[in-house]
């Protein structure tokens, strides 16, 4: 009895998650597309040779300024439009701030890590102080709705495809674009001539100078790509995920990201899987209470604080990063401005 | 003559820097000031910073404030320097901090009868090793199996303030409140010298940031501390162990960050409550940079932070500019910090720009590499 | 061995006229440089360390602005302002230091920057494949587009570095000393394809320490010093002792005299030693080596052959699988480093910017690196205290012994030059209480002076009772200072020479292949 | 002008926080208009700063001082104790002074210059329950709370999970407690667990978080319940869905504090906004047409009843 105790609970345990899947497929890839997105920004970068810890806040500015559009103009222009501005303008805000970290890092050679924090204070003051002064005092919010994309019941309601349909397509369309982003990057990054010069760049900045490549220029491009990725992310906080905007509501977001993007040793298909299984912790979470399980398995895990369940893909990813992923090489030049000697 | 000569070469950017933020920002003031109730007001900056300076420095309780908003800045700030000197970037200040507050706050809630030369040593013990005890793990992972110190610590950061707040809730909740909160740490609380809340905290913060500089500078642990950072490799073939002296060097720094949340609590709080931000760890990083990693830049930056922090509220209740613009102003002064290329042509600064080495290991390491094997390094 | 028909044709291709370059930091590195280089013919540049030989290829390949000077390309004044206008004139550069992206493999190293794409910039790796496969066929050398260039060895690299010239269908190829660290085989395969470029008409620059390879391979020879051209001759009219004197300025003597060892008892044992390397392969398969104090023991050996693994396990930083090391007849196999530092041993690594040095370190700090620890450089309460008196001390002395060209003891190591740096660590490393000294090509890099400074302590340190290990890629530099000759290959020793020059060619044979012929 | 100077204490993090900070703000600028003060905020970034922000205001002799949130409380009590020229209010803050050390009732005495404001939010929650349990069809419904460990929060769902048995008593609620109020991604989370469970009406108490649980639920055409404040104006982006809000009339018990003041002098011991003071209440109800038969009554009479004391909501 007491032997079989353990192995039942285990057994019981796979069979819970195995009932529980159609409800945590849905749920994850919203949870998992703010890092997703960061994680792809800061590949964009460090394969290029430029380290980015300021994604979390490029994100909050992006998000501020997008809802600020849309909180501008959906009752002139209409919610559907001003929405699509909105997120257009949050993804040109994270360009415009890839290209002043770009200019920092590649042609003031600043250090990056502090361009970075500054990055991160700056959002956290501008965002607010316009808060202050521009949105409460309309004591108005909303900045319009995207429509949700619902796949027809029918295909929902299906045993084991529905789920797996749903947890790609019952998504808004942000959501949705992550998986475009991280195949087409995957693909572009190791098969196509911008991806090798990348790569070169990062790796070896002055080899690829000998060969007649414009390191800056390769730079540039790479870090205001990323910054329009970061500023994506922060369309979906406000856009598409609540409709509203808070003081730091990033909270932390691009800093996981970061975190997604070693875990995913800096490439795009690792990164989105460091989010995704973020993304799946944080919905166990979620699912295990609203959907307990019965039994003994169903006492334990009610007996574990909810703090604990919250904590679980924070304390996951130390575990799996230190037993499983170990040691991770960035790209070699990654953090180190590239200097023509004895050039003007 | 010469030593303050040499002390300019190495302050003048970060001053110039300073002015210049003030400046931006106060266009940003004045620009702004059209959208509010107030209407265009060309003089609202200088009002607003003529409130911070009197708030900081225009009484000696604002002089106070000031001093005990830095004094957790500076172990803070230490906490990071010392990480960035070993080629560390402990983002995990945050989390150290408020391991090392809650400790405080139990040990001391529980000793708080008892005669102070007794709870309060004990309490701030116990958070100096709990911090240790937190920044350790990140050391060890990284020196055992690699693990990046900045992914753990941001996680580690998270999950300590969802399982403190869970222990304050399950295990040291203290009865007769409406919200989970532990006792009050009552004699264990650190003595008040001067006024109203200059506590023993602010001495001992700036006994650390002499007795880390004294580390570093003279000590063969500071050796190899700062050996391990700029060339591990070298460091090894010298007979180093980088290994143990990543993990020590973390453990190091999570218990200045741990001391930092310990003197909080002991000096101001007096409880722990989940509501407990650590707006420490964050602004700790900034003052770091500020400080060029070095203790005495460190102690002048926590300076600089604790006096905006002790400004602030003048500002806010005489000319209703957000405090948000706080977080704006210490932002341009790193931006101008960093890039110190505008300054110096502003300014026509000669100085040569105080090398930070660490910084650019830092930057270096990001991912594990050492610097030596990056390209470049021949001959 | 001028067998190239077009060879010396008039016709300069390449005209360089009164190149000059000062650097921001003050070094003059070139002062109004005159070269001609003709259509079909391989001219090599001579010059020790800091001659500005680079300088100048860099200026040609557009890497380095000139401050005064022209450059004329088929008569016709060429303004280079950056490597993609050289390129576009035919202009190739092997640099001195490998120019190839570890991580990629030799196709996407070669094509990079002229890549083969189909539509929307995809890469055509195949296609690549079959071009740079078809090219290495044309001189003569077989190389696998997809393997990674991290995974070749050093003559592999060599390679493909040519071929990414070649690709770029050069008319005018610069080798900044591309055979510093080839044996002689791979030296003689890279000759061959030379010699086969300059039958297709290639104009070759090619710049070298080694006066009997530029006696060879060159078709005329032009000498550099401190910037200025202060020589030009035919290798059929001049002789290694003329170039040497021109190159240094003064008559240096080339061959150290090693003088007669007198072997004493055994300093270092090195008994059935196997090790692996990183990757857990085995690198190390059963060394036996007994060096004597008062001898020097030379290990030639292809880079790669597990002579790093082996230096490892002597120096303290890795653990053998099977077998001891003895120093001094005290078993050292687990001590750590600083107990065999203790018991008397030294190390000068190949690396200094890697393992010797920390560059950001001022010199005096350097100094005392392997020995931060002991007294009298640490003292007061405990040994944990710093003596800044005892260290300053100490550097003042070093410097003035070895000869260490420093403004002070107090400046950054990474400003001095790479001679001074290596003088550094010798003069760090050999101190009087030694019993066994490990050399890793303790002068690769360094010119003529610098190398017979070098040599000297060397010697100087045996007559004393110093049982040396040299372990060294270059061949020549182990049989100038060797005693006793070993060959290392695939992680064992496979022979044994008293050295002596007529076995030149077989130990060159048995690095290459394992076995002599 | 010569009027009151009133000035309020944020609990922290930010003024525009959708919830406590903003609405007692609102509420004490309507008070200062009201008595013809004048009113300025300190915004409070670090718990550490709770004690100088309020000694700030006392040091520039204002005269009436309100503070935001039950975690600044201890410093309020203290300041009081030691300003007895000064009103102090406490938003959200239930006043115990212990008599002495092993003293839990409280029964110490209140200085009569501090009053604590509270709320019962369980009478809100259980008005909005009632709604749901009228309007569920599945006969599931989900509620999203914050923190588990925030009394307010946790009050607003008993009460709620109450209201609902009171008109279907084998209602089932599905409860969570996502432990952060700043992710609307694991709000919309939640709910969508909870509607693809069955729930056809969601309530949040999360802050933020909660407009990612409404979010969700006009996604997918269930009903959602607001919080604090009638969300159907506050957030119009999603009116569609939401059908009433618990309140929690904040903005009206600060100001109504002030006007307190002003009209009966020092004020003292905890001030209840409940049922018998509107103090709470549930938001119009919205988007039913027909509204059900009987559900208005059954919120008046709830209210009554509550005034009454006759229900006790938990
Ligand atoms: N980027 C630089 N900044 C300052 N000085 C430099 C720089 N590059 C080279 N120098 C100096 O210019 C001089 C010429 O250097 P150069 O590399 O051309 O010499 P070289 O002949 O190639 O020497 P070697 O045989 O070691 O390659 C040397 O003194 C060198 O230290
Ligand atoms: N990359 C560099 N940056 C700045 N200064 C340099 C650099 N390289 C060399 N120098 C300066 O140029 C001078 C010559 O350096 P270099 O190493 O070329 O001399 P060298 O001729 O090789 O000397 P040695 O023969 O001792 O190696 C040095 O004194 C050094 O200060
Ligand atoms: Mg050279
Ligand atoms: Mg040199």
């Amino acid at each position: 009895m007491d032997l079989l105790a353990i192995p039942r609970l285990v057994f019981e345990f796979a069979v819970y998650l195995l009932t529980v899947l159609p409800d945590l497929l849905p749920i994850i890839l919203a949870l998992a597309t703010p890092l997703a997105l960061g994680a792809l920004c800061g590949v964009l970068n460090e394969r290029s040779g430029v380290v980015n810890i300021g994604i979390e806040g490029m994100m909050l500015m992006s998000a501020f300024f997008g809802y600020l559009t849309g909180f501008a103009l959906h009752q002139t222009v209409g919610s559907a439009v001003a929405i699509w501005l909105g997120i257009a303008v949050a993804v040109g805000v994270g360009a415009l701030l890839g290209l002043l970290h770009a200019w920092l890092s590649v042609s003031v050679r600043a250090d990056q890590i502090i361009a970075g924090t500054m990055m991160n204070i700056a959002a956290l003051g501008v965002t607010g102080y316009l808060n202050r002064l521009i949105i409460t005092p309309s004591g108005r919010g909303g900045a319009g709705v995207i429509p949700p994309f619902r796949i027809p019941p029918e295909l929902a309601d299906l045993p084991v495809v529905g789920p797996i349909l749903a947890m790609f397509l019952d998504q808004g369309p942000i959501a949705m674009s992550v998986i475009v982003f991280v195949l087409v990057l995957q693909f572009g990054l190791f098969r196509t001539r911008w991806g090798l010069r990348t790569r070169a760049v990062g790796e070896h900045p002055k080899a690829a100078d000998t060969l007649g490549i414009d390191v800056f220029r390769q730079r540039y491009l790479n870090v205001i790509l990323g910054g329009a990725l970061a500023g994506l992310a922060g369309a979906f906080l406000t856009l598409e995920s609540t409709g509203s905007f808070q003081n730091g509501m990033t909270g932390g977001r691009g800093f996981i990201a970061l975190a997604a993007m070693i875990f995913g040793r800096w490439t795009p298909v690792g990164s989105f899987l460091g989010a995704l299984l973020f993304g799946t912790a944080t919905a166990f979470g979620v699912v295990v209470s609203v959907r307990p399980a019965e039994g003994d398995l169903g006492v334990i895990l009610r007996s574990i604080p909810t703090f604990w369940y919250a904590a679980l893909p924070y304390l996951l990813t130390v575990v799996i990063l230190a037993g499983v992923v170990g040691r991770s090489v960035p790209p070699a030049a990654d953090g180190v401005p590239y200097a023509k000697e004895g050039k003007a | 003559m010469t030593r303050l000569r040499a002390a300019w070469r190495v302050a003048s950017i970060p001053v110039y820097s300073i002015l210049l933020a003030l400046l931006v920002a106060a266009v940003v003031i004045i620009v702004s000031s059209t959208f509010t109730a107030t209407g265009f007001d060309p003089l609202l900056p200088l009002a607003a910073y003529l409130r911070l300076l009197i708030g900081a420095f225009g009484s000696p309780s604002g002089i106070s404030n000031t001093l005990v908003a830095a004094a957790p800045l500076m172990f803070g700030g230490l906490a990071v320097g010392l990480g960035l000197k070993a080629g560390l970037f402990n983002i995990g200040v945050a989390g150290q901090f408020l391991v090392g507050a809650f400790a405080s706050a139990v040990v001391g809630a529980s000793l708080a009868g008892a005669p102070m030369l007794v709870g309060m040593p004990l309490a701030v013990l116990a958070g100096a090793l709990a911090g240790a005890a937190y920044g350790f793990i990140p050391g060890f992972l990284k020196a055992r199996t690699g693990a990046h110190e900045v992914v753990t610590t941001i996680m580690l950061n998270n999950a300590a303030t969802l399982l403190l707040t869970w222990a304050v809730n399950d295990l040291v909740r203290a009865p007769g409140f409406t919200f989970p909160r532990t006792a009050a740490v009552g004699e264990s609380a650190l003595p008040v010298l001067i006024g109203r809340n200059l506590h023993l905290g602010v001495v001992l913060a700036v006994v650390a940031i002499f007795v880390v500089r004294w580390v570093l500078d003279r000590t063969t642990l500071g050796f190899e501390i700062r050996t391990v950072g700029l060339n591990p490799e070298a460091a090894r073939y010298a007979g180093m162990r980088p290994v143990f002296i990543t993990a020590l060097t973390m453990t190091l720094s999570g218990l200045l960050a741990g001391l930092a949340g310990s003197i909080q609590m002991l000096g101001v709080i007096g409880f722990y409550a989940p509501g407990i931000t650590a707006s420490v760890g964050f602004d700790s990083i900034a003052v770091a940079l500020l400080g060029r990693s070095d203790p005495i830049g460190i102690l002048f930056a926590a300076l600089l932070f604790g006096a905006f922090r002790a400004g602030a509220p003048l500002m806010q209740i005489e000319t209703s500019v957000p405090i948000e613009v706080i977080d704006i102003i210490q932002a341009l002064v790193i931006l101008f910090l960093a890039a110190d290329l505008i300054v110096r042509r502003l300014f026509r600064v000669r100085a040569a720009k105080p090398e930070i080495a660490e910084l650019q290991t830092v930057t270096k390491t990001w991912g594990g590499t050492t610097p030596s094997t990056t390209p470049g390094g021949g001959d | 061995m001028k067998d190239g028909p077009t060879a010396g044709s008039a016709r300069p291709v390449l005209e360089m006229r009164g190149i000059t370059k000062r650097f921001p930091t003050g070094t003059l590195a070139n002062d109004g440089i005159d070269l001609d280089v003709r259509r079909g013919e391989i001219h090599a540049l001579l010059g020790e360390n800091g001659a500005g030989k680079t300088t100048l290829m860099n200026i040609l390949y557009g890497l380095l602005v000139p401050d005064a000077g022209e450059i004329r390309i088929d008569g016709a004044v060429a303004t280079i302002h950056d490597p993609a206008d050289a390129i576009a004139r035919g202009i190739g550069m092997v640099h001195q230091h490998f120019m190839l992206v570890p991580v990629l493999t030799v196709a996407e190293n070669v094509i990079l920057g002229q890549e083969i794409t189909r539509a929307a910039q995809i890469l055509d790796l195949a296609e690549a494949g079959r071009r740079i496969r078809a090219l290495g066929a044309r001189l003569g050398f077989d190389i696998d587009p997809g393997a990674r260039v991290s995974g070749l060895s050093v003559g592999q690299q060599q390679r493909v570095e040519i071929a990414k010239a070649v690709y770029r269908d050069v008319r005018i190829l610069v080798l900044d000393e591309p055979t510093a660290v080839l044996t002689p085989q791979e030296t003689r395969e890279i000759f061959g394809v030379l010699r086969a470029l300059r039958q297709d008409g290639a104009s070759i620059v090619f710049i070298s320490h080694k006066l009997d390879e530029v006696l060879e391979i060159a078709d005329r020879i032009t000498v550099i010093r401190r910037g200025r051209v202060v020589g030009s001759r035919r290798p059929g009219e001049t002789s290694e002792q003329e170039l040497a004197d021109l190159m240094v300025g003064r008559s240096v003597s080339l061959r150290v005299d090693r003088g007669t060892s007198h072997a004493g008892a055994p300093a270092l044992e090195i008994v059935g030693l196997r090790a692996n390397d990183d990757r857990r392969h085995e690198t190390v398969r059963g060394v036996d080596v007994t060096v004597r104090a008062g001898e020097i023991v030379g290990i030639a050996g292809v880079a790669g052959n597990g002579q790093d693994e082996l230096i490892e396990c002597l120096v303290g930083l890795r653990r053998p699988t099977a077998g001891a090391v003895r120093l001094a007849g005290r078993d050292v196999t687990r001590a750590s480093v600083d107990r065999r530092r203790d018991v008397g041993f030294a190390f000068v690594p190949a690396d200094r910017h890697r393992y010797g040095l920390v560059l950001p370190y001022t010199v005096r700090d350097n100094l005392v690196l392997t020995r931060y620890a002991e007294r009298p450089y640490v003292g007061g309460l405990g040994t944990f205290i710093r003596q800044d008196a005892a260290i300053d001390e100490a550097a003042r002395r070093l410097i003035a012994e070895f000869d260490i060209r420093t403004p002070s003891e107090r400046d950054p190591v990474s400003t001095l030059s790479g001679g001074n740096q290596q003088k550094v660590i010798v003069a760090r490393e050999f101190r009087q209480d030694l019993k066994v000294m490990v050399l890793d090509q303790p002068t690769r890099g360094l010119d003529v002076g610098s190398i017979e400074f070098i040599h000297r302590q060397v010697i100087a340190r045996r007559d004393a009772g110093v049982g040396v290990l040299l372990v060294s890629a270059e061949l020549d530099e182990v049989l100038e200072l060797s005693d006793r000759v070993l060959v290392m290959h695939r992680g064992r020793i496979v022979g044994e020479f008293a050295a002596s020059e007529a076995q030149r060619d077989r130990i060159g044979l048995l690095m290459a292949k394992g076995a002599a012929a | 002008g010569g009027g009151l100077k009133i000035g309020m204490v944020t609990d922290i993090g930010q003024l525009e926080d959708k919830s406590f900070n903003e609405f007692s703000w609102k509420g004490v600028q309507d008070g200062a208009k009201a008595v013809g003060g004048t009113a300025q905020v300190i915004v409070t970034k670090d718990i550490a700063d709770y004690k100088q922000n309020i000694q700030q205001f006392v040091d520039q002799k204002y005269d009436v001082i309100v503070t935001v949130g039950f975690l600044i409380g201890t410093d309020t009590l203290a300041a009081a104790q030691a300003n007895p020229g000064i009103q102090f209010f406490g938003i959200d803050q239930f006043i115990c002074v212990p008599a002495d050390a092993n003293d839990k009732e409280c029964k110490g005495k209140v200085p009569d210059n501090y009053q604590g404001l509270v709320f019962n939010e369980a009478q809100a929650g259980y008005l909005a329950g009632i709604v749901a349990g009228t309007i569920t069809k599945s006969g599931k419904i989900g509620a999203v709370g914050g923190r588990s460990d925030v009394p307010p929060v946790v009050n607003y769902i008993k009460g709620y999970e109450n209201g609902a048995k009171s008109v279907k008593s084998n209602v089932q609620v599905l409860v969570n407690y996502t432990e952060d109020f700043n992710a609307p991604d694991k709000g919309e989370a939640s709910a969508k667990t909870m509607i693809s469970q069955g729930a056809d009406v969601v309530f949040q108490v999360a802050g933020l978080t909660g407009a990612g649980v409404l979010r969700a639920a006009c996604n997918a055409k269930v009903w959602g319940i607001g919080v604090d404040v009638d969300q159907y104006l506050s957030l119009p982006d999603l009116q569609s869905c939401i059908v009433t809000s618990a309140e929690k009339r904040l903005q009206n018990a600060a100001g109504e504090a002030i006007k307190r003041f002003k009209d009966k002098g020092k004020q003292s011991g905890n001030y209840t906004n409940d049922a018998t003071n509107a103090g709470i209440g549930a938001s119009p109800i919205r988007n039913l047409s027909p509204v059900p038969a009987g559900l208005e009554d059954k919120i008046k009479q709830a209210t009554e009843d509550m005034k009454s004391g006759k229900l006790k909501p938990v």
